[in-house]
C-alpha cells in the first residue's frame, strides 16, 4: 500500500486539528461510536497519522457517518479528540474536492 | 488497653445502664445492623429449611426461597465460612450445597 | 585492607592492621578449631538427650486447603499419633501463621516434645520459620525436620495414595527427626569491608552506601574509569537528567570517599574464603585487554558500519585507535575525576596497581557485591540490515550521537554529515526472541527477555530528534510498548504528540529493512505489516535506522565459575528468590546490585544496589556471622587416620590429617576445618570406618528415613 | 448512504441564496410569535436560531431521502442543486404536514411561557432571528458556514445586540463556541434554561401543579458533552419536585439520537435512533429532552418524548390521552 | 504407564535430589500441579555424593524398587562432586550385577529447578521399569 | 486533635493524648504502612540495630499482598512469601508493629538544633477488643449474629461484626465495627478472655522519631470511575482484586464461581488498563503491575477451570521484568487469548453473562463478545494523600514526589523523610522489595549522620529504648 508521509499531520493541522497523532489506535471510539459498524472513526486516524491521503480521499464519505455526537472525544484515553479530527479531515476533503 | 482500664467490674446494673446509654448513642448504626440481622436470619432460615429437603445448586435454592440468586450465593458463602454448608456434588454448570450434617462424607471429586 | 602475595610492604594500604596471613597458610580465626562450635558442649547435650529420649512432634498443616483437599490431614494426624517416638501430632489450618506456630512452642515449653516435625508447603518457604520458632521457645532450631506434603504430595497425588504418601513422608520425618542432635550454628569473625565488582552506576551506589556505614570498600574496575553502561548515554527518560552529570557527581563522592578504594583497570583472577573472610586476587588488566574492554563497552555494539564512519568528534569516536596506555596519554587536561562521553569519569592509578611488574594483589573482604552489568546485544550480520549497510546502527550509538552532539539544534538530524530527513527505530532487536521464530546465537541461545529499558530509551530518543530537529520524522516499529516506568507513559503520549508514528509488528512478521529502489531519494526503506492498520503492508522510505538493541549478560563466564555463581535461564546472574531475597546468592555473603541480575533502568539499579548495600551492612553490623553448623565432623574414636577423605575432600583445606594425643597415644585423625567444609559429603561416603558424618544430614538418619518408607504401617500402602 | 459531496452542495448554495438549509423562505416558517405579544425589546434577545421550525421540514426531507437512499435513483440528488431553490423550498413546505409545524412552535411558546414565569425579560425579533449555519460546520463546510456566520453575526452585532438566549443545543453551540472562534462575535450566550435558572436565582421556577413524576432525560450530545450542561434541567426539574431517574449513558457520556445523520443517511439515523430509544426505555419512565432534533427522531423511533420546556412552562406533564400515545405507536 | 496399574502394587521409587537443583525441581512440579506416581519418595540432598555403595544395595534389600538420583549435573555447586559420583555409580552398578539386580533400577540424571517435565519422564521411566521387572512376579503372587 | 496538631512542641518528649492514655515512643525510625514495602524497609533497618515502629491502618500488617492469591512469575504462594517476613517484622525485638492506626501529623519539630526530630501525632483506632487479653479463639466470631459483606473477600461472603480479619492476619485478634454492631452482647458473653470492649475511644498517640518512611502503597482504583464499564452496577463485572480473592484456596467459595448465581464460568474476559492510561480517567499513567496480574490470574484460571476460555483484551503487553516476557509466552502457549483492543464499554445481559464491546482490529471492526465473567484490570491511585498530614511533596501523578529519582529513588523533598513501594508510584512486588531495601539504606545512613553529627554512639542501641506502646506488639 501508500507510501507514509509526515507532512499531512501539518495540513490537518490547518484544517483546524492535529490531536489525531496523540491516538495509541486502542479502538475505544470504534467501538463506542453509534455508527457501530468498520473501523470508524479510528482508521481514519491511523490514515491521517501515517499521511495517507489518497487512502483518505479515496474513502472519504466515511467521514460523513459522523454524527459528531462527540462520544469518542469523550471517551478517548489518549484525549486524541477523534471526533475533531473527524471534522478537520471533513474540512480537508471538502477543500481538496472544492479545489479539483 | 491499659491496665486500669481491663481493671473496671462495674455492677450488672451498671453495666446495663451503660450498655443502653451506648445503644442510644449508637442508635444510627444498631438499628439497621438489628433489621439486617433479622433479615439475615430468616433468609437463612429458608436456606436450612430448602437443604433440609435435599441439596440444591444457588439457582435451585433461590428459587425455592424467593431469594435473589447473588444474595443466596452470598448466604450459602457466608455459611459454608462458619461450618454450617458444605459443597456437594456439581450439577451442571453449578454445584450443589447441603447442610453439613447431611453432607456426603467428602466433598471431594 | 589489601595485601599483595609478592611483598612491598611499603605500597600496602593504610589500613594495615589487617590481617597480614594469607588466608590459605593460616586459616583465620573461624577456621580455627578452637573457635569453632563447642563440640563437647553438644556431645553432653547429646548424651542429655541419650538419657531424655527424642519426643517427636508431629504438626501437619491444611494450608487453607492446599493440602487438606487432597490430602486426609486429620487420618495421618492419628497414624502419627500412634507412632513409636512420637509425643504429639497436632494439625492446625495455617502452620505458618501466629497460633501455628504457638502449638509448637507451647508443646516445647510444656517440655512434651524435644524434636519437631512440620508437614506442610516446601521447606524452602517456612523451614527457617518453624526453626526460629523453635528456638523462641527455647528449643534448638536444628531438631528440625520439614516433611513437604504440598508441593511433592497434595499438589501432585490425589485420593488415598496421597493420604498414604504424606503419611510416609512424616513418618520418615519423625524418623529422622529422633536422630537429630543439638547444634549450634558456626560464628565467624567478619572483616568490616567489602569488595565492589564492577564500577557501574551500581557498583558506585552500592560502594557509597557501604562506605557511608562505616564499611571499608574497594571497588574493582576492569576499565580505567567508572560509569559503565550510563557513561554512553546523555539525556534520560523520561524527565531528561543529564547522564554525565548524574555520573560526575556519583563518581566524585566516591572518588573523595575516605571509605573508598578505586582498583581501576584490574580484574579478580582469584576468589576463596568465605562470608566474612574472602580473599580476592586482583590482577591488572592487561593493556591489549583494556582496548578489547572499551571496544566492547563504550562503543556498545562496535557497529561495523560506523566504525568505519566515525560519529562525532569526541574523544570517544575511535575507540580502536586509543593509545595502549590510556591514562598516560589521554587528552592533557584529563584529569582523576574528569568525565569523557562513552567512556565515564577517570580513576585514579592506583600505585600498587600501576606498574605491570608488580604480581597480583590479595584483598580480604567480609562481602563482596557483584555489579558487573551488562552487554548490549550485538546484531547479528544482516539483521535488519546491520552491517551490510551504512544507515544501520544501533540505538545506543544514536543516543551517544544525541549525547555528543547535544547542544545543535537545526531541521534535520544530521550524522556523520549526512541529513536525516527519516528515522525508524526497531524495537525488540536482540529482546523477546520466541523459539521457533528467531535464531538462536552461536551458543544455541535466545533473549527470550523483555530488555525493558529499551522502549523509553527509543522514545526518548525520538522526542530528542523531534524537539531538537523538527524536519526530521521518526517512526517507531513496537511490538508492545512498555513505558511502564513513573512519568513514562506521559513520555510516550509527548512522543505521540511530536508526532512520532508507531507502527506495531508482530514477532513472526517482522519488519524488513532493504535498500531502496532507486529514484525514491532514499537509501532504505522499511517494509512493516502494520498491525494498527489492518494488517496492511506499509513502507517507509528513510535515511537511517537505529536498532534498539536489548541488554544481553555481561561477560562474567569467569566469575562465574569462580565464585560458582547461579545463572538463570536468561543466562544474567539468578537471586536465591525474587521475591523474599532479590540481591542475594546462595553464596552467603555475596550480593547482586544492577543490570547482572536483570535489565533494569538507573532508578532501579540503584535500589537494587542500596538493597544489596543494606543487606551487607546488616550482616558485617555485628563484628560475626552465624552460620549453618551442617558441615563434617569426625568421630575421633573410630577413625583410624587412613586418609581417604582427605582424598576425596572436593575443598581442599577443609580436610586434613592431624596428630593428635588420643587416650595417651599420638595418633594421626582426620580434622575438618569447618568454616571451609562445604558440607557435601564426599568425605562421608569413602570412609572405611563410618566415623565422618555431616552434622544434620547423617547417614544413619537416611537410613532411617527409608526404613520408615518401606516399614509396615497399618492401613497405609 | 448519499454523496456527502451533493449534501453539501446543496445545503450550502441553499443557505446562501437564502440562508435557509432547505431554501424555504423564513416568513413561511418562523411564525410561531405570532400573537404571543412579544416584545421587541428587552435586555436579551430571543433566538430560536429557527432549529425547532425547521425540525417539520427535516422530517419530510428525511421521508423523501429514505425513499431513495441505496436506490438507482440516489444519484439524481446531484442534479437536486441545479432545482431552483425557492421552487424546491416551496415544494418542501407543501409536503410538510400542518400539524407538525404547529407542534413545533408549541415547544417555543412553552419556552417563551417559562422564561416569563420567571421572570427574564427578553425581546424578540423576527428578522433577526436566523438560522446559525451549524449544519455547514458539522459537515465540514467551514467556508460556508464562516461566511454564513459573519453574516448572520454582523447583523446582530449591527441591531446592537449583546446578549442572546437560545433555544437548542446546535444554536446554542454555534454562537457560544463557534461564532467566537471562527468569526470572533462576541455575545453573551445562555439557554433558555439558564436564563430561567438565573432568573430564578437558581431555585424552581414556581408552578402551581409542579412536582411528583419521575423522568428520564435524554441529554442532547451538545448540551451534554460539548456544553456541559446537564447538570441544570436536572436542578430545575428537581426543584419542581420531579425526580430525574438516568440512565447510564447520560450527561457527557449521552448517547446520540442519531438526528444528524439524516442528512446523509436517514436508515443510518433510524437505526441509532432505535439504539437510543431502547437504551432510555429501560427506566420505563417518562422521556424528556430539550433539543429539536432530539425529539424528532426519538420520537420515529417510537419512543414518548416530551419537550423539556413544556414540563417547564406547566410544571407537569399533560396527560392528554392522544399525546401519551406517541406518533409512532 | 497404564492407568490402572495401582500405585499401591508398585515397588516404592526412592529419589535422591539435591537441595539446590532436583528438589526445588520437585517443588516445582508440584506448582505446576502435574500429576505423577505417588509412589515416589524423594529424599532432599546436599549432594548424592554423600552415600557409599552399601547404601544403595541396603535400600534394595530393604525392598526399594528403584532409586533414582536427581542431581544438579554439571551445575553442581560442589565442583567435582558429580564426577566422584559418577564413579561410585559404576562401582555400585558392578555390585548390582554381581547380586542379581538389573541396573536399570538405578539412575543418575541431572535435574535442574525447572526442569518438570525431566522429572515426570524420569518417574514415568523407573515406574515403566518396574513394571516390567516386577510383572511376572505379580503375577505369581 | 488541632491543638495538639498545631501549638508549639516545646517538648517533643510530651505526652500528650486526648484520652490521657495515649502512649508516646522514641525510635530511631517510623514507618508508615506495614505491607510488604513498609515491612522490609523495617526488618533492614531494623537488621541494623535501629528501632522501628510500624504504623497500619489496617487491623493487620500484610498489605496488599497477603491478600493476593499468588504471585508472578514463580506462581509462588503470596501468603507463603509474605507471612515469614510478617512473622519476622511482629518477632522482631527491634520492631513495634501499630495496628488500626492513622496518621494524623507528620512533621518535623525543632529544625533548627541539628534537624530536630519527626513528631508524628496518631490516633489508635478502637478495636473494641483488648489486644493483651484475645487470644484469637473466634468464639465472638462465631457467636455474632450479624453479617456483612466482607471486604477481605471482595465482598463474595459474609463476616461478622466481631472477627478475625483474616486468617493468616497479624495479630490474630478480633476486631468489631461499631457500623455493623447491634450491640446485642452475644460476643462478650462467650469470650473466654473477657476481652471486649464496647466503649472503647480513638486513643491519641505520639511518637519521636528521627525519621521515617512512608510505605503507604496504593489503593486500587475503584471500579465507579468508569461509566462505560458500569459503574460497578452490572453483575458479574468483578475487580482484580476480587479474582485474586476467587482464586485464593481460601476464598468465599473456595473455587472460581461467578458471583451473581454460583455458575461455574465457561469465559471469563480481563479488561486490562481498565484504571490506567486513560486521560478520559483523569489516570494518563500506566500501573504497571496489570499485565502480568491478569496473566498470572489466567493461568491460575486455567488451572481450576481447564475447559473455561480466557480473552484478554490490552493495549500493550506489559511484561518487563525478571522472566516476565517468558511467562507471557507461556500463556499463550496455554492457549490464553489475547486481544490486542481497549475495551470500550460493557453491558449486562439477561443470562448474567457480559457483553464486551472491542474493535476487533484484525477483523471486521466493531466487534462484541459475550463472556461469564469479567474482571477489570483496574490500576493503582496513591493510597495516601499526605495534605495536611505531612509536608512532603507529591508529584503530578499524586504519588509522592521523589528528587533524585535515578541515583537515590527513595528520597523525598523532607530531610530524613523516606518513600518506599507504591507510594511513591505503582510498583510490583519485587521492584517493591527492592526499593523497600534502598530505602531503608538510605534511611539508615540518615540515622548514622545524625548519631555522628549529634556525637552519640554510633550503635543506635545505645539510645532508644523500646517504646511504652506496646499493645499493638505481640509474641
Amino acid at each position: 500500500m501508500a507510501q507514509v508521509n509526515p507532512d499531512f499531520m501539518e495540513t490537518l493541522r490547518q484544517a483546524g486539528t492535529d490531536t489525531g497523532a496523540e491516538c495509541n489506535n486502542c479502538g475505544t471510539c470504534v467501538a463506542i461510536c453509534p455508527l457501530a459498524e468498520g473501523h470508524f472513526p479510528r482508521l481514519m486516524l491511523r490514515y491521517a497519522q501515517l499521511g495517507a491521503q489518497e487512502l483518505i480521499l479515496d474513502q472519504a464519505q466515511e467521514l460523513w457517518r459522523c454524527l459528531h455526537c462527540g462520544l469518542c472525544t469523550q471517551t478517548c484515553p489518549r484525549g486524541a479528540n477523534p471526533g475533531e479530527v473527524i471534522l478537520a479531515l471533513k474540512r480537508f476533503v471538502v477543500a481538496s474536492w472544492r479545489r479539483s | 488497653m491499659t491496665q486500669a482500664k481491663t481493671e473496671r467490674t462495674p455492677g450488672k446494673d451498671a453495666k446495663k445502664d451503660a450498655m443502653k446509654a451506648l445503644r442510644a448513642e449508637r442508635a444510627q448504626w444498631v438499628g439497621p445492623a438489628t433489621a439486617k440481622a433479622a433479615e439475615h436470619k430468616k433468609a437463612q432460615k429458608a436456606i436450612r429449611a430448602c437443604l433440609a429437603q435435599a441439596s440444591a445448586t444457588p439457582p435451585e435454592i433461590a428459587a425455592a426461597t424467593g431469594l435473589a440468586p447473588d444474595t443466596t450465593l452470598w448466604l450459602l458463602a457466608s455459611m459454608k465460612k462458619f461450618g454450617e454448608v458444605v459443597e456437594a456434588d456439581k450439577t451442571g454448570a453449578y454445584y450443589r450445597y447441603a447442610l453439613a450434617a447431611q453432607a456426603p462424607e467428602s466433598g471431594e471429586g | 585492607m589489601a595485601e599483595r602475595t609478592n611483598h612491598n610492604p611499603a605500597q600496602a594500604p593504610a589500613d594495615s592492621q589487617a590481617p597480614a596471613h594469607n588466608p590459605a597458610k593460616n586459616p583465620p580465626p573461624a577456621q580455627n578449631h578452637d573457635q569453632a562450635p563447642d563440640r563437647n558442649h553438644d556431645h553432653d547435650q547429646a548424651q542429655d538427650q541419650a538419657q531424655d529420649p527424642a519426643r517427636v512432634g508431629v504438626y501437619i498443616c491444611y494450608c487453607g486447603g492446599n493440602i487438606s483437599d487432597h490430602v486426609d490431614v486429620e487420618a495421618v494426624r492419628a497414624r502419627m499419633a500412634a507412632q513409636p517416638g512420637v509425643a504429639v501430632a497436632r494439625t492446625n489450618m495455617f502452620m505458618c501463621s501466629d497460633p501455628g506456630q504457638e502449638l509448637i512452642m507451647e508443646d516445647l515449653r510444656a517440655g512434651r516434645i524435644n524434636r519437631v516435625v512440620v508437614a506442610s508447603c516446601s521447606p524452602s518457604l517456612h523451614e527457617g520459620t518453624f526453626r526460629s520458632a523453635i528456638a523462641r521457645a527455647g528449643g534448638n532450631p536444628y531438631q528440625y525436620e520439614h516433611a513437604n506434603i504440598r508441593e511433592q504430595v497434595s499438589w501432585v497425588h490425589h485420593g488415598q495414595a496421597a493420604t498414604d504418601k504424606a503419611t510416609r513422608l512424616i513418618s520418615a520425618a519423625a524418623g529422622k527427626a529422633g536422630l537429630l542432635d543439638a547444634l549450634s550454628p558456626l560464628r565467624v569473625e567478619a572483616l568490616r569491608r567489602a569488595v565492589v565488582i564492577g564500577g557501574g552506576v551500581a557498583g558506585l551506589r552500592a560502594a557509597l552506601d557501604m562506605a557511608d556505614s562505616g564499611i571499608q570498600v574497594l571497588l574493582v574496575e576492569r576499565t580505567a574509569w567508572l560509569g559503565g553502561a550510563v557513561a554512553r548515554l546523555g539525556r534520560l527518560a523520561p524527565v531528561g537528567e543529564d547522564a554525565s552529570g548524574l555520573l560526575r557527581g556519583l563518581a566524585g563522592q566516591v572518588l573523595a570517599h575516605p571509605g573508598v578504594t578505586v582498583h581501576a583497570r584490574a580484574v579478580v583472577s582469584g576468589f576463596g574464603g568465605y562470608l566474612g573472610n574472602f580473599s580476592l586476587t586482583l590482577s591488572r588488566t592487561p593493556d591489549p585487554d583494556v582496548n578489547a574492554d572499551v571496544n566492547a563497552d563504550a562503543n556498545a555494539n562496535a557497529d561495523a558500519v560506523a566504525d568505519a564512519a566515525p560519529l562525532s568528534k569526541m574523544p570517544s569516536k575511535t575507540p580502536s585507535k586509543m593509545p595502549s596506555k590510556m591514562p598516560s596519554k589521554m587528552p592533557s587536561k584529563m584529569t582523576v575525576g574528569g568525565f569523557v562521553r562513552g567512556l565515564g569519569v577517570l580513576a585514579p592509578t592506583q600505585p600498587d596497581a600501576a606498574s605491570q611488574d608488580q604480581g597480583p594483589l590479595t584483598v580480604r573482604t567480609g562481602v563482596i557485591v557483584l555489579a558487573t552489568g551488562h552487554r548490549s546485544y550485538t546484531p547479528k550480520r544482516g539483521e535488519y540490515g546491520y552491517a551490510e549497510n551504512p544507515e544501520v546502527l544501533t540505538l545506543p550509538r544514536l543516543i551517544q550521537h544525541l549525547a555528543d552532539t547535544e547542544a545543535e539544534t537545526g531541521p534535520l538530524l544530521v550524522l556523520n554529515g549526512r541529513a536525516i530527513r527519516r528515522l525508524a527505530i526497531i524495537h525488540c532487536v536482540g529482546s523477546r526472541q520466541i523459539p521457533g521464530i528467531h535464531q538462536e546465537d552461536e551458543s544455541g541461545c535466545l533473549n527470550e527477555h523483555c530488555s525493558r529499558v529499551c522502549c523509553a530509551a527509543s522514545i526518548n530518543a525520538a522526542n530528542q530528534v523531534r524537539e531538537r530537529h523538527p524536519q526530521t520524522s521518526v517512526y517507531e516499529l513496537y511490538r508492545d510498548i512498555r513505558t511502564y516506568g513513573r512519568g513514562q507513559e506521559e513520555m510516550y503520549a509527548k512522543a505521540a504528540a511530536n508526532r512520532v508514528v508507531f507502527l506495531r509488528y508482530s514477532a513472526d512478521d517482522a519488519p524488513e529493512v532493504r535498500r531502496c529502489p532507486a529514484g525514491q531519494g532514499f537509501p532504505l526503506e522499511v517494509a512493516v505489516r502494520d498491525g494498527l492498520t489492518l494488517g496492511q503492508e506499509l513502507r517507509v522510505p528513510v535515511d537511517l535506522v537505529a536498532l534498539a538493541t536489548g541488554m544481553v549478560p555481561g561477560p562474567v563466564a569467569e566469575l562465574v565459575d569462580m565464585l560458582k555463581l547461579p545463572v538463570g535461564a536468561d543466562r544474567f546472574l539468578q537471586e536465591v528468590h525474587p521475591k523474599l531475597r532479590p540481591v542475594e546468592l546462595p553464596l552467603p555473603g555475596v550480593f547482586l546490585a544492577g543490570t547482572c541480575q536483570a535489565p533494569m533502568d538507573i532508578g532501579e539499579v540503584c535500589s537494587a544496589a542500596s538493597a544489596a548495600a543494606v543487606k551487607a551492612v546488616a550482616l558485617l553490623s555485628k563484628g560475626h556471622v552465624e552460620l549453618d553448623p551442617f558441615v563434617a565432623e569426625v568421630d575421633e574414636q573410630a577413625c583410624t587416620g587412613c586418609g581417604a577423605c582427605v582424598a576425596a575432600c572436593l575443598n581442599k583445606g577443609a580436610l586434613g590429617l592431624e596428630t593428635l594425643e588420643l587416650d595417651g597415644a599420638m595418633v594421626s585423625r582426620a580434622r575438618v576445618t569447618p568454616a571451609l567444609c562445604l558440607g557435601c559429603g564426599a568425605c562421608v561416603a569413602v570412609c572405611p570406618e563410618y566415623a565422618i558424618d555431616i552434622n544434620g544430614w547423617t547417614l544413619a538418619q537416611y537410613e532411617a528415613m527409608v526404613d520408615r518408607i518401606v516399614c509396615r504401617l497399618e492401613g497405609v500402602a | 448512504m448519499y454523496n456527502h459531496q451533493d449534501i453539501i452542495s446543496l445545503l450550502a448554495a441553499n443557505v446562501r441564496a437564502t440562508k435557509s438549509p432547505f431554501g424555504i423562505p423564513k416568513p413561511l416558517v418562523n411564525t410561531w410569535w405570532k400573537g404571543q405579544g412579544l416584545g421587541r425589546e428587552g435586555d436579551v434577545l430571543l433566538m430560536t436560531g429557527l432549529m425547532y421550525q425547521l425540525v417539520p421540514y427535516i422530517e419530510t426531507v428525511t421521508r423523501q431521502l429514505e425513499r431513495f437512499e441505496d436506490t438507482r435513483f440516489m444519484p439524481y440528488l446531484a442534479w437536486a442543486r441545479f432545482v431552483p431553490k425557492l421552487l424546491s423550498g416551496l415544494g418542501l413546505a407543501a409536503l410538510t404536514p400542518a400539524p407538525a409545524k404547529d407542534k413545533a412552535a408549541l415547544h417555543l411558546r412553552d419556552i417563551v411561557a417559562a422564561l416569563r414565569a420567571s421572570g427574564v425579560s427578553f425581546g424578540y425579533r423576527p428578522e433577526l432571528d436566523e438560522y446559525s449555519g451549524i449544519l455547514l460546520y458539522d459537515l465540514g463546510d467551514q467556508e460556508s458556514f464562516v461566511r454564513h456566520a459573519r453574516l448572520v453575526a454582523e447583523r446582530l452585532a449591527q441591531a446592537g445586540v449583546r446578549r442572546i438566549i437560545t433555544v437548542d443545543p446546535h444554536t446554542t453551540y454555534a454562537l457560544k463556541v463557534l461564532y467566537p472562534r471562527y468569526v470572533g462575535a462576541q455575545f453573551e450566550v445562555r439557554t433558555y434554561f439558564e436564563a430561567l435558572d438565573m432568573g430564578t436565582g437558581g431555585g424552581a421556577v414556581a408552578s402551581p401543579d409542579a412536582g411528583g413524576a419521575r423522568l428520564t432525560l435524554h441529554d442532547p450530545c451538545f448540551y451534554g458533552r460539548y456544553l456541559e450542561l446537564s447538570d441544570l434541567p436536572r436542578r430545575l426539574l428537581g426543584g419542581l419536585g420531579h425526580q430525574c431517574a438516568d440512565v447510564r449513558e447520560c450527561g457527557a457520556y449521552t448517547s446520540c439520537c442519531g438526528g444528524p445523520a439524516e442528512a446523509v443517511s436517514p436508515r443510518l439515523s433510524a437505526r441509532i435512533g432505535a439504539g437510543r430509544a431502547g437504551q432510555l426505555a429501560a427506566t420505563g419512565e417518562q422521556l424528556v429532552t430539550m433539543c429539536p432534533i432530539c425529539l424528532s427522531n426519538l420520537e420515529k423511533a417510537g419512543a414518548n418524548v416530551l419537550d423539556l420546556s413544556a414540563i417547564l412552562a406547566r410544571g407537569l406533564p399533560r396527560r392528554e390521552p392522544d399525546q401519551a400515545a406517541g406518533p409512532g405507536q | 504407564m497404564g492407568g490402572q496399574a495401582s500405585v499401591g502394587a508398585q515397588r516404592k521409587i526412592l529419589i535422591l535430589a539435591t537441595e539446590s537443583c532436583a528438589y526445588p525441581g520437585a517443588d516445582s512440579v508440584g506448582q505446576a500441579h502435574a500429576s505423577y506416581p505417588a509412589n515416589t519418595y524423594i529424599l532432599k540432598v546436599k549432594a548424592p555424593v554423600l552415600f557409599p555403595e552399601r547404601f544403595y544395595l541396603d535400600c534394595f534389600r530393604k525392598g526399594i524398587g528403584g532409586i533414582i538420583i536427581m542431581s544438579c549435573g554439571e551445575e553442581c555447586p560442589y565442583k567435582g562432586a558429580y564426577k566422584a559420583m559418577a564413579q561410585r555409580l559404576d562401582r555400585v552398578y558392578a555390585q548390582m550385577k554381581e547380586q542379581g539386580l538389573d541396573i536399570r533400577r538405578l539412575r543418575l540424571t541431572a535435574i535442574c529447578t525447572v526442569c518438570n517435565r525431566a522429572f515426570l519422564n524420569e518417574v514415568n521411566q523407573m515406574n515403566q521399569v518396574l513394571q516390567e521387572l516386577d510383572a511376572p512376579v505379580q503375577a505369581q503372587a | 486533635m488541632d491543638s495538639a496538631a498545631h501549638s508549639p512542641q516545646d517538648s517533643p518528649q510530651v505526652v500528650t493524648g486526648t484520652g490521657g492514655t495515649g502512649g508516646m515512643g522514641v525510635f530511631d525510625a517510623l514507618v508508615i504502612g506495614g505491607g510488604i514495602a513498609g515491612l522490609q524497609t523495617a526488618l533492614d533497618l531494623a537488621d541494623q540495630g535501629y528501632s522501628c515502629a510500624v504504623v497500619e491502618k489496617d487491623a493487620s500488617i500484610g498489605g496488599a499482598m497477603i491478600r493476593l492469591s499468588k504471585v508472578f512469575p514463580t506462581l509462588d504462594c503470596a501468603s507463603c512469601i509474605t507471612t515469614p517476613k510478617m512473622a519476622a517484622a511482629a518477632h522482631h525485638e527491634k520492631i513495634t508493629l501499630l495496628t488500626c492506626c492513622d496518621v494524623d501529623r507528620l512533621e518535623r519539630v525543632n529544625a533548627d538544633e541539628d534537624g530536630g526530630s519527626l513528631v508524628a501525632t496518631l490516633t489508635q483506632r478502637p478495636r473494641h477488643v483488648d489486644i493483651e487479653a484475645c487470644i484469637g479463639c473466634r468464639k465472638c466470631e462465631y457467636a455474632c449474629p450479624v453479617l456483612t459483606p466482607d471486604a477481605e473477600q471482595g465482598g463474595f461472603s459474609g463476616r461478622k461484626a466481631i472477627r478475625i480479619p483474616f486468617s493468616n492476619a497479624i495479630p490474630q485478634k478480633a476486631v468489631l465495627d461499631v457500623e455493623h454492631c447491634m450491640l446485642c452482647g452475644k460476643c462478650a458473653e462467650v469470650c473466654p478472655t473477657q476481652a471486649i470492649r464496647y466503649d472503647q475511644k480513638p486513643e491519641q498517640l505520639r511518637l519521636e522519631a528521627r525519621a521515617a518512611v512512608l510505605a503507604t502503597g496504593f489503593r486500587l482504583s475503584p471500579v465507579a470511575d468508569k461509566r462505560q464499564y458500569g459503574l460497578g452496577a452490572i453483575p458479574n463485572v468483578i475487580d482484580s482484586l476480587q479474582m485474586e480473592r476467587l482464586l485464593a484456596p481460601h476464598g468465599p467459595y473456595g473455587r472460581v464461581l461467578r458471583p451473581s448465581d454460583g455458575m461455574i464460568p465457561d469465559s471469563i474476559a480481563y479488561v486490562q488498563c481498565a484504571g490506567s492510561r486513560d486521560a478520559s480517567m483523569g489516570v494518563g499513567y500506566c500501573s504497571r503491575v496489570c499485565c502480568m496480574y491478569a496473566i498470572k490470574q489466567a493461568m491460575l484460571l486455567s488451572g481450576s477451570l481447564p475447559l473455561a476460555d480466557i480473552t484478554i483484551y490490552y493495549m500493550d503487553i506489559r511484561a518487563f521484568g525478571k522472566n516476565y516476557e517468558q511467562f507471557y509466552q507461556n500463556a499463550k502457549a496455554m492457549g490464553i487469548e489475547f486481544v490486542k483492543a481497549k475495551v470500550a464499554s460493557l453491558d449486562p445481559t439477561e443470562g448474567g453473562a457480559v457483553t464486551v464491546h472491542y474493535e476487533d482490529q484484525t477483523g471486521a471492526g466493531v466487534a462484541t463478545r459475550e463472556h461469564d465473567l469479567v474482571v477489570l484490570s483496574m490500576g493503582m491511585l496513591p493510597g495516601w494523600q499526605p495534605g495536611q498530614v505531612c509536608p512532603v511533596a507529591i508529584a503530578a501523578d499524586g504519588f509522592i514526589d521523589t528528587v533524585a529519582p535515578k541515583t537515590l529513588p527513595s528520597l523525598t523533598a523532607m530531610p530524613g523523610v523516606f518513600v518506599a513501594g507504591a507510594a511513591a508510584g505503582p510498583k510490583d512486588i519485587v521492584d517493591t522489595i527492592t526499593e523497600a531495601g534502598g530505602a531503608a539504606m538510605q534511611a539508615a545512613k540518615y540515622l548514622a549522620a545524625r548519631a555522628a553529627n549529634a556525637g552519640l554512639a554510633r550503635t543506635p542501641q545505645a539510645r532508644t529504648e523500646k517504646a511504652s506502646i506496646q499493645e499493638a506488639s505481640h509474641g
